[in-house]
């Protein structure tokens, strides 16, 4: 029986990884960047289970598990940052915060 | 799969430093919200207290030195040198703190406790001997450090630093991630000495591959230690983090991720070293290139100091280049040397900054050799030291990096490091300009005596400084002694 | 107890002290540096006195071990050569003050402390025999001259004294690569073990090796002595720099320089030198006459005498690359004289412009009128400083011009015009500053010299005499020293460097590490 | 037999007078400064006869001055015959000249100063003579260098006189730079400098070796004793009070270079080129000097040009090999010529200063003893017999006829125009009536005395004095060809030259202007001094001095190397404000570059790693 | 069958993430992105990993996104707006962007060239009981020292965004 070779999935997570580079780099919305933040650790996520499919092994998958956790506590304090900056400028245009250079 | 029972009393003190660190971080705040009047200056001396009990706790973790928790922890003479780096970075940055929080009149409370729980993250990274260990750490170290940049909530610049530092950091976390995705994925084991093992063994993966996995997880690792070409965030973060967070940000992390790099690299790694050599080899070059050119022009001090960082970074860098115990040993040494200097130098600034850190340019700090010697003379040993003048630990951590890198006949990243050092000198000679040779200016004039905590986050670095370049022997033996663990 | 460590302890205790004397009392710095100063000078009397005859190695060894690994010693000593030299930074420290005591007036606790913390700088340089502890003198000397400079200094001070460290940096660190590199391939810092392993052949430096070390200390000397075309900082530190400054600057500073290439690049590396000889003897030669030509058209005293510093120095590289025992004892003893005569130079300039406020010939003018000992004394120092017989520079010129024309009678030749112009620029000066209608204002504000400042002189114009008319009590101790390092440099095996290209076939890093492992 | 009691009996007048002479009279300052050279006198005579024959040198040893590996150089003072004859004329001389200046200095300022130098000079000039190998010999050949420097610029608040102090230092070092590479290659040859190690060994080096050392301490004499190309000090040096001119631009000093050629003659005979170039650069030199001396009105000028050319037979004595002759005619010019100075310098002394002779004629009557002892010495000069410059030009005038006929017969020439232009000096000062507005006045017996003396050593020198015969021992002997027709052909032309001046000066004073108009291109040019000194100016020392500034300073140094050195400075701050670019402010731009340097990273990993 | 499955979703998946990248609205960005999250969990069961897909859906798609979704609506973010422009991005984006893919990709594919392929129930071990007895285990010190990771994100965003005392 015809089963999916492993490195489609691990093409497939690169593709997310570079579209969520992608959207970092091209987004202007604070927000929107800092999504696309979540879905570069998706695309890493896929090729921790994928990997560990491989292995036959769960460390991948407990690795997964930490990352996810991370990601809610970063969404936590980034979200609280972004308020702040909200506050202090009325903008979430991310080009706008660049008071700080050369 | 290895399974290890419950947890024994040996691990538990094994991992005595962070438990304190953390439980007292707790505490803190709990205490900050039972208090009705609050005490600002309590919560400085409690974390002091906890930082000397932290230091006490991993000096004596290293009696009993081994690994913990089934491996994922090992408490060595390395880790145990980092640790005691970092804490000692977290006892310099609170000395300075208690003037600067009241004259920006912040909380007091939480900037310790973030404090405290960011230095236990680190303490886990350098201890970390195992790759979910070390990402944890990385990320409480990290996530407390963004808070404390953007610390003072309404100081835009604070805002800016702050979002900068996050937003770049997870960035480059999700690389580094990225990165021992692979490692795991072609080695199959996310232990550090596994992988070592499984590198050395017959079914080790192509090194091509390593190299590329290495590449992503430098550019994590990289950011964390402000190395080129990953530095890009470091003067905009430092420049807009209250001074002492910036002093701890261009320190501690720095120091634990060095840590981590040393680990990754050194033991993990170590087998296909050729692999990632040029690897560390660009990245240093590029980073004592930009940072001490970049540095040249800058007229904000905290601005210079982190370009002054980065360059830091390359020469540790060149250590790591060498790739043998001498260079582990170098590279370790230099950071406590780093450490001392650098963090004193900000200390200093944060003593003149004044309220809204108004003085931060090099201007500000004309003639501060005549209103207030005793500081000055501080400073002067610290921009020395980071010069690298001979007797202050900045010159012979220089001298025993690039030992280390002839012996691996690295002539010419020797020569040009080397070179870059001597233009550096240039950029730290105008702020010994400016405090001797310029009449005082307002922000000298202004500047009250330093306080006893100041005089103090003052005169221990510079003590340490010309210790470490006086007397090198004691901290060259057990840096050496550790480095060849790694191996 | 060893002379040498007291004679180097005396100033860094002086300069511990020196800071803790509050800053209210100025008059207590200068005392406090005047005895300490003078304490030192008198100490260090006993090393020539002690010094044995017939031991052309260290004498007064003192050897302790400082850092374990890697392995540096506290390892002091000196030799003929570093002896005079010892005695000479301590003879003109006092002076120094004495010549600074009424000149600084702000800040005077800093300037008293940087000048004794320099006094320990530039007495260490001269005894270090273990290469790391050399370096560190080395360096440490730098500081309080910069500050010296920088603080105490004229209008142009910051950048003088910023050029001054930058330039100094530039070759010190290619100095630390070699000493580092050399460490690595023998594993010792020690110079005398170092020397052994030379002898005995358990150190080989390839070819390749040898010339690029040489090239990497050498650098760094030429800097310090210096050497056209990296003299250029020269003249703006001494025109900056206060009197005292230009004294230390030029009297003992400028010897680290050749007393490095003589004491370490030429017994280290004996063929990569002597390969290296011709080019360098052109460009000192080239030093010798550039350096007096312009000197002759300066319009400012203290740069004449910068240039003429430059030119003066050629003769000392000169000498000690004619590879003859002339040469090097003339070399030695022109760094003395040299020490002595501009040190003397620069006092009576600093003399003139305490009263005059100025250093542009054009503000003076027949002071021999208003001050006749002062020109009187400004006459002698000039003529020494010309080379007339009987006092002191003579003797050093003669021998180095005839080690010259031993080994090579072109050198002389040209060299020897750079006598002829030292008359023409010395004389001009003098003309213009001392000879001539006398003004009234400069009648006025040209007092003869005080007691303070005969104390200053009398010293120093004693010695151009004694240096010049009996130099055999100088000339021997140098000469025992100078003979064995001849020897030591003298090659059997001589290979043939072409420099240029030598230098053109550089492996690249890659390579390097490549072919290592 | 302390030797060393000579020149030190001078160094101490020296030494009281220059410390404490500003506080002493000046009885006392007088008492020491001539009693010191008397007492050298004395001392020298006492030496000699204590040393009788002196078949041999006798040398003393004191000290080792210079050593260095087995090179070294003793300070040490020989006597012989050659020694013994300049210690007579220096020492000699010198006392009648310091007691005339006693009165010509009287209301000078800075007295004490004048005869301070004064005694210095008589110190380094008797080291000189008494030296017994070169380097000493350098010694006291620089510092009568520096002394002469010192005196010329003893009005040292009158730039001319300076400048004059200056030219002669200088030229002088350009003279001594020759010496010094003499000595240097004697040493490479000989491996000593004492004179007898050196002449010993002389014959033995090759004659090319020989010829350079010959032809390089001829350099040093030139400068010394103002010969072609480098006589142009010596007119200026008269900018110094008149008897520093006597003893030092005439008798003492000057002669120096014809003493040490004359000393180093083992040399110069094993080196026939040199004698030569000696020979030539005499002859020229005489000839050339008198031609200038013919057209000046400053009184000084013209001896001074007559020294010159004096000092230009000496050479061509000891050119052609006529060593003893040379010093013959040393010794005896160092009588006139040193009359003739003190003489004018009594006359400048009677007018206040006047030393132009268009404003001088008729002195005889006021100033008689002036005149007649210089009339005595005006006639040695001129080589008339039996006056004592009759015996010592004829002297040499033989040995050149022997050696090269066409020197004589310039010589000869020369000779007649120094007749004509001495008496000219003579018979515009003395003669004729007084064109002048000061009262001369005829000066003290204390500056009479010397001049009396003199006279009559001008005189009778000649016969006194047989020096040829006294260095016989010491020099190869010529064969002596007294060939009479050349005798008389040299004598006559002095009575010539004087004739031509007594008719153009005194008979038909007009003569001479119209002679002058009628060769106005020649005139002018000798009048000045064939422009020597502006060529010299513009072709020398201006491009030097432009070319070090515009150029070297300028160019180079400030240009080129600071340029070079701020260059990288700036070149290092362009880099960072190009680095600066880069840092924008912009997350997203960050954010960019972070992930540039990901893929470098990644990529060179690949290509490194041997990715294919 | 599988890649079918596999297909399918991972369309969707690449879909909605373009979507995300292209989408100017927050609001439409989160929502594709929760559409991501969702086929990616599916995949994970394709993959085994019953208790990771659970968890993807309830703390991702559920927790997390909605916290993203809540701060827009608070701050009522709207499209974006174009302000500054970063040279730097437009120069170098694109090439960079598809260097870092191309890259990526093509390790992946050198590295597993050995097609072993994955359908459905290849590997079981992702159940919640493994994941538990895990995490309690071997992983027992990481699974506690996340808890201080929580605490900090709950400081720092009271410190962050609380009101003023004063």
């Amino acid at each position: 029986m015809t089963g999916v070779p492993i490195s489609w999935f691990l093409t497939l997570s690169a593709v997310l990884f570079a579209l969520g580079v992608a959207g970092f780099v091209f987004r202007r919305n604070i927000i929107t960047v800092f999504m696309s933040i979540e879905l570069m650790l998706n695309a890493v996520n896929l090729s921790f289970i994928t990997f560990s499919y491989q292995l036959k092994q769960v460390d991948g998958h407990i690795f997964t598990f930490v990352v996810m956790v991370v990601a809610a506590a970063e969404a936590a304090v980034g979200l609280a940052i972004i308020l702040t900056i909200f506050k202090n400028r009325a903008t979430l245009n991310i080009d706008q915060i660049d008071s700080m250079k050369n | 799969m290895p399974v290890s029972l419950m947890p024994n009393t040996a691990d538990i003190l094994r991992l005595l430093p962070e438990i304190i660190l953390t439980v007292m971080g707790t505490f803190l705040m709990v205490l900050d919200a039972l208090l009705q009047r609050r005490n600002s200056k309590a919560f400085g001396n409690l974390s002091l207290l906890t930082l000397v009990a932290a230091l006490a706790a991993s000096v004596y973790a290293y009696t009993l030195a081994g690994p913990a928790f089934g491996g994922m922890l090992v408490v060595d003479g390395f880790a145990t040198f980092f640790r005691v780096l970092v804490i000692i970075t977290g006892i310099l940055t609170v000395l300075p703190s208690y003037g600067f929080l009241a004259r920006q009149n912040a909380e007091t409370s939480e900037f310790h406790t973030l404090l405290l729980f960011s230095i236990a993250g680190q303490c886990l990274m350098v201890a970390a001997n195992e790759l979910i260990m070390v990402f944890i750490g990385l990320e409480i170290s990290s996530i407390a450090s963004y808070v404390l940049a953007g610390y003072l909530r309404d100081d835009k610049r604070a805002n800016e630093s702050s979002l900068k530092y996050f937003l770049l950091g997870s960035f480059a976390t999700a690389f580094f991630l990225y990165g021992v995705a692979l490692i795991y994925g072609s080695t199959g084991t996310i232990s550090l000495t596994a992988i070592r093992g499984v590198l050395s063994g017959p079914s080790a993966p192509s090194p091509v591959f390593i190299g590329v996995a290495a590449a992503l997880i430098s550019v994590g690792l990289g950011f964390k230690v402000s190395a080129a070409p990953f530095q890009i965030w470091a003067p905009d973060v430092y420049q807009g983090a209250p001074s002492p967070v910036a002093a701890f940000l261009s320190a501690g992390p720095k120091a634990a991720a060095f840590a981590v790099f040393l680990r990754i690299f050194m033991t993990a790694l170590g087998p296909v070293g050729g692999g990632w050599e040029p690897l560390v080899w660009m990245s240093a070059m590029a980073s004592m290139v930009i940072g001490n050119f970049a540095a040249l022009l800058q007229q904000n001090v905290k601005r210079m100091l982190a370009y002054s960082s980065i360059a830091h970074a390359g020469y540790v860098l060149v250590a790591l280049t060498a790739r043998s115990s001498i260079g582990t040993a170098a590279a370790m040494f230099y950071l406590a040397a780093y450490t001392f200097m650098n963090v004193g130098a900000f200390a200093v600034v944060s003593y003149l900054s004044g309220k809204g850190e108004r003085y931060q340019n090099i201007e500000d700090f004309a003639g501060l050799g005549q209103k207030q010697p005793f500081t000055a003379a501080m400073l002067s040993i610290f921009l020395l030291s980071l010069i690298g003048v001979p007797l202050t630990g900045g010159f012979f951590g220089k001298f025993y990096i690039f030992k280390a890198a002839l012996e691996s006949h690295l002539v010419w990243l020797t020569v040009l490091g080397l070179l870059t050092t001597a233009a550096a000198a240039y950029y730290y000679l105008r702020l010994l300009v400016m405090m001797y040779m310029h009449e005082p200016g307002d922000a000298a004039n202004y500047a009250e005596a330093p306080s006893l905590s100041m005089r103090f986050a003052l005169v221990l670095p510079a003590i340490a400084t010309l210790f470490l370049g006086i007397f090198p022997t004691w901290v060259l033996d057990f840096a050496g002694k550790s480095s060849t663990l790694l191996k | 107890m060893n002379p040498l460590l007291l004679v180097l302890a005396l100033p860094l205790a002086g300069f511990l002290i020196a800071l803790l004397i509050p800053r209210s009392s100025p008059q207590g710095s200068r005392i406090w540096a005047l005895v300490l100063s003078l304490a030192t000078f008198v100490v260090s009397l006993a090393l020539p006195v002690l010094f044995q005859r017939g031991i052309a190695g260290e004498q007064f060894l003192l050897d302790v071990p400082w850092i374990r690994s890697p392995e540096i010693r506290f390892h002091i000593a000196i030799d003929g050569l570093s002896l005079w030299l010892v005695v000479l930074s301590t003879f003109l420290t006092p002076l120094c003050v004495l010549i600074s005591w009424r000149a600084v007036q702000n800040r005077a606790k800093e300037f008293y402390a940087f000048l004794l913390l320099l006094e320990f700088g530039l007495v260490g340089v001269f005894m270090a025999q273990d290469l790391f502890l050399f370096y560190v003198f080395w360096e440490v000397s730098l500081v309080p001259m910069y500050f010296l400079v920088g603080i105490w200094g004229h209008e142009r001070r910051i950048y003088a004294a910023v050029k001054f460290f930058l330039y100094t940096m530039a070759g010190s660190v290619l100095m630390l690569t070699a000493i580092i590199y050399i460490y690595n391939r023998a594993g010792t810092f020690s110079y005398p073990e170092l020397l052994d392993m030379l002898v005995g052949g358990k150190l080989m430096f390839s070819g390749k090796e040898q010339l690029l070390l040489f090239l990497a200390f050498f650098v760094a000397f030429a800097i310090k002595v210096p050497i056209f075309p990296l003299h250029t900082w020269l003249p703006d530190a001494h025109v900056e720099a206060p009197t005292a400054g230009s004294v230390m600057l030029a009297s003992v500073m400028l010897k680290m320089g050749a007393y490095g290439i003589l004491h370490f690049c030429l017994p280290l590396f004996p063929t990569a030198s002597r390969a290296c000889a011709p080019w360098i003897v052109t460009l000192a030669i080239i030093g010798i006459i550039y350096g007096a030509l312009v000197a002759m058209v300066q319009p400012n005293m203290k740069k004449l005498v910068a240039y003429s510093s430059v030119s003066h120095l050629g003769f000392v590289v000169l000498g000690i690359f004619s590879f003859t025992q002339l040469g090097f004892d003339g070399a030695v003893y022109q760094m003395l004289n040299h020490g002595i005569s501009t040190g003397a130079l620069f006092v009576l300039v600093g003399i003139l412009y305490e009263r005059r406020h100025s250093l542009e010939i054009a503000d003076y003018g027949g002071v021999a009128t208003a001050a006749p000992w002062l020109s009187t004394a400004f006459l002698i120092t000039t003529l020494a400083s010309i080379g007339l017989p009987l006092l002191n520079n003579f003797v050093g010129e003669f021998l180095v011009l005839q080690g010259a024309a031993l080994a090579n009678y072109k050198w002389a030749i040209y060299a020897a015009i750079g006598v002829i112009l030292s008359a023409c620029y010395m004389l001009w000066l003098y003309q213009r500053v001392f000879f001539g209608e006398v003004t009234e204002e400069i009648r006025s504000h040209l007092p003869d010299l005080h007691p303070r400042e005969w104390a200053v002189i009398v010293p120093l114009v004693v010695m151009m005499v004694w240096m010049g008319v009996y130099p055999q009590s100088f000339l021997p101790k140098v000469g025992q020293t100078t003979a064995h390092i001849l020897e030591q440099t003298q090659v059997n095996v001589p290979f043939r460097v072409q420099v240029p290209s030598q230098v053109g076939q550089i492996q690249t890093p890659h390579a390097e590490a490549a072919n290592a492992r | 037999m302390q030797l060393w009691l000579i020149p030190l009996l001078p160094l101490a007048g020296f030494l009281i007078n220059g410390i404490f002479g500003r506080k002493l009279p000046k009885s006392v300052i007088n008492a020491v400064a001539v009693g010191s050279v008397v007492l050298s006198f004395l001392w020298v005579l006492k030496t000699l006869s204590g040393l009788g024959a002196l078949d041999a040198a006798y040398t003393e040893h004191y000290f080792t001055w210079i050593q260095s590996g087995s090179f070294h150089v003793g300070c040490d003072f020989s006597v012989d015959r050659l020694t013994a004859v300049m210690l007579l004329v220096v020492t000699g001389v010198g006392s009648l000249i310091h007691l005339y200046s006693i009165g010509y200095m009287a209301h000078e300022g800075g007295y004490y100063r004048f005869f301070a130098y004064m005694n210095l000079f008589m110190f380094f000039m008797l080291t000189l003579v008494l030296a017994a190998n070169y380097l000493v010999l350098f010694v006291g050949w620089e510092g009568v260098g520096l002394c002469s420097y010192l005196l010329i610029g003893f009005y040292f608040d009158k730039k001319f006189a300076t400048d004059a102090g200056n030219k002669a230092f200088i030229v002088n070092r350009i003279g001594d730079f020759g010496f010094a590479l003499a000595m240097f290659y004697i040493v490479k040859t000989f491996g000593s400098l004492d004179f007898a190690t050196v002449f010993s060994h002389a014959s033995g080096a090759s004659q090319g070796v020989l010829t350079a050392i010959g032809l390089l301490l001829l350099l040093g004499a030139c400068g010394k004793s103002a010969q072609l190309p480098l006589y142009v000090w010596l007119p200026d040096a008269m900018a110094g009070p008149t008897p520093v001119s006597a003893l030092i631009h005439a008798a003492t000093m000057v002669t120096a270079g014809v003493y040490m050629t004359a000393r180093s003659w083992q040399i110069y005979t094993h080196a026939p080129a040199a004698m030569e170039a000696i020979a030539i650069i005499g002859i020229l030199t005489a000839f050339f000097a008198a031609t200038i001396g013919l057209a000046q009105n400053d009184i000084k000028k013209v001896f001074a040009y007559s020294t010159v050319s004096q000092l230009g037979y000496m050479f061509v004595g000891v050119g052609c090999g006529a060593f003893s002759a040379g010093i013959y005619h040393l010794v005896t010019h160092a009588f006139f010529k040193a009359l003739l100075f003190l003489g004018s310098g009594s006359v400048i002394h009677a007018l206040a200063g006047e030393q132009d002779m268009r404003h001088m004629g008729g002195m005889w009557k006021k100033i008689p003893w002036t005149f007649w002892t210089m009339m005595a010495a005006a006639i040695a000069i001129s080589g008339i017999p039996p006056f004592s410059g009759f015996y010592s030009k004829d002297a040499i005038l033989v040995a050149a006829h022997q050696h090269e006929p066409w020197m004589y017969w310039l010589g000869t020439i020369t000779a007649g125009m120094t007749a004509f232009y001495v008496f000219r000096a003579m018979f515009m000062t003395f003669l004729g009536d007084y064109r002048g507005h000061e009262h001369p006045h005829e000066s003290p017996g204390i500056m009479l005395a010397p001049l009396v003396i003199l006279a009559a050593l001008s005189v009778l020198g000649g016969i006194l004095f047989k020096v040829p015969d006294f260095l016989a021992p010491l020099f190869p002997a010529m064969e002596e060809a007294r060939d009479f027709s050349l005798v008389i052909i040299s004598s006559s032309a002095g009575v010539i030259g004087i004739a031509l001046a007594y008719v153009m000066y005194v008979l038909k004073p007009g003569m001479a202007d119209s002679v002058a108009s009628s060769f106005k291109g020649l005139y002018t040019l000798i009048y000045n001094k064939y422009f020597v000194d502006e060529i010299y100016d513009a072709a020398v020392v201006q491009p030097v001095i432009n070319g070090s500034r515009t150029v070297l300073w300028k160019g180079i140094d400030v240009g080129v190397v600071d340029g070079m050195v701020n260059g990288a400075g700036s070149q290092a701050r362009a880099i960072g404000s190009v680095l600066r670019l880069l840092q924008s402010g912009n997350i997203r731009s960050y954010a960019t570059w972070t992930l540039f340097g990901a893929v470098v990273l990644i990529a060179a990993m690949g290509v490194v790693g041997g990715l294919r | 069958m599988d890649v079918i499955l596999f297909l399918v979703f991972a369309i969707i998946a690449v879909v909605c993430a373009i979507n995300v990248v292209v989408q100017t609205h927050p609001i439409s960005s989160a929502i594709s992105l929760i559409g991501v999250m969702g086929s990616l969990a599916v995949l994970y069961l394709l993959l085994g990993a019953e208790f990771i897909a659970a968890a993807q859906v309830i703390v991702y798609a559920g927790a997390v996104m909605v916290l993203f979704i809540f701060v827009i609506m608070l701050l009522n973010a709207g499209e974006e707006t174009r302000h500054g422009r970063s040279i730097m991005v437009q120069l170098l984006g694109v090439p960079l962007l598809i260097g870092l893919l191309g890259l990526l990709a093509y390790f992946v594919q050198r590295l597993f060239p050995r097609s072993d392929s994955v359908h459905f129930g290849g590997f079981t071990g992702g159940t919640a009981l493994a994941i538990g007895r895990a995490l309690f285990t071997t992983y027992l010190l990481q699974f506690e020292v996340t808890s201080i990771l929580i605490l900090i994100a709950i400081v720092g965003a009271i410190v962050l965004a609380r009101k003023e005392l004063d």
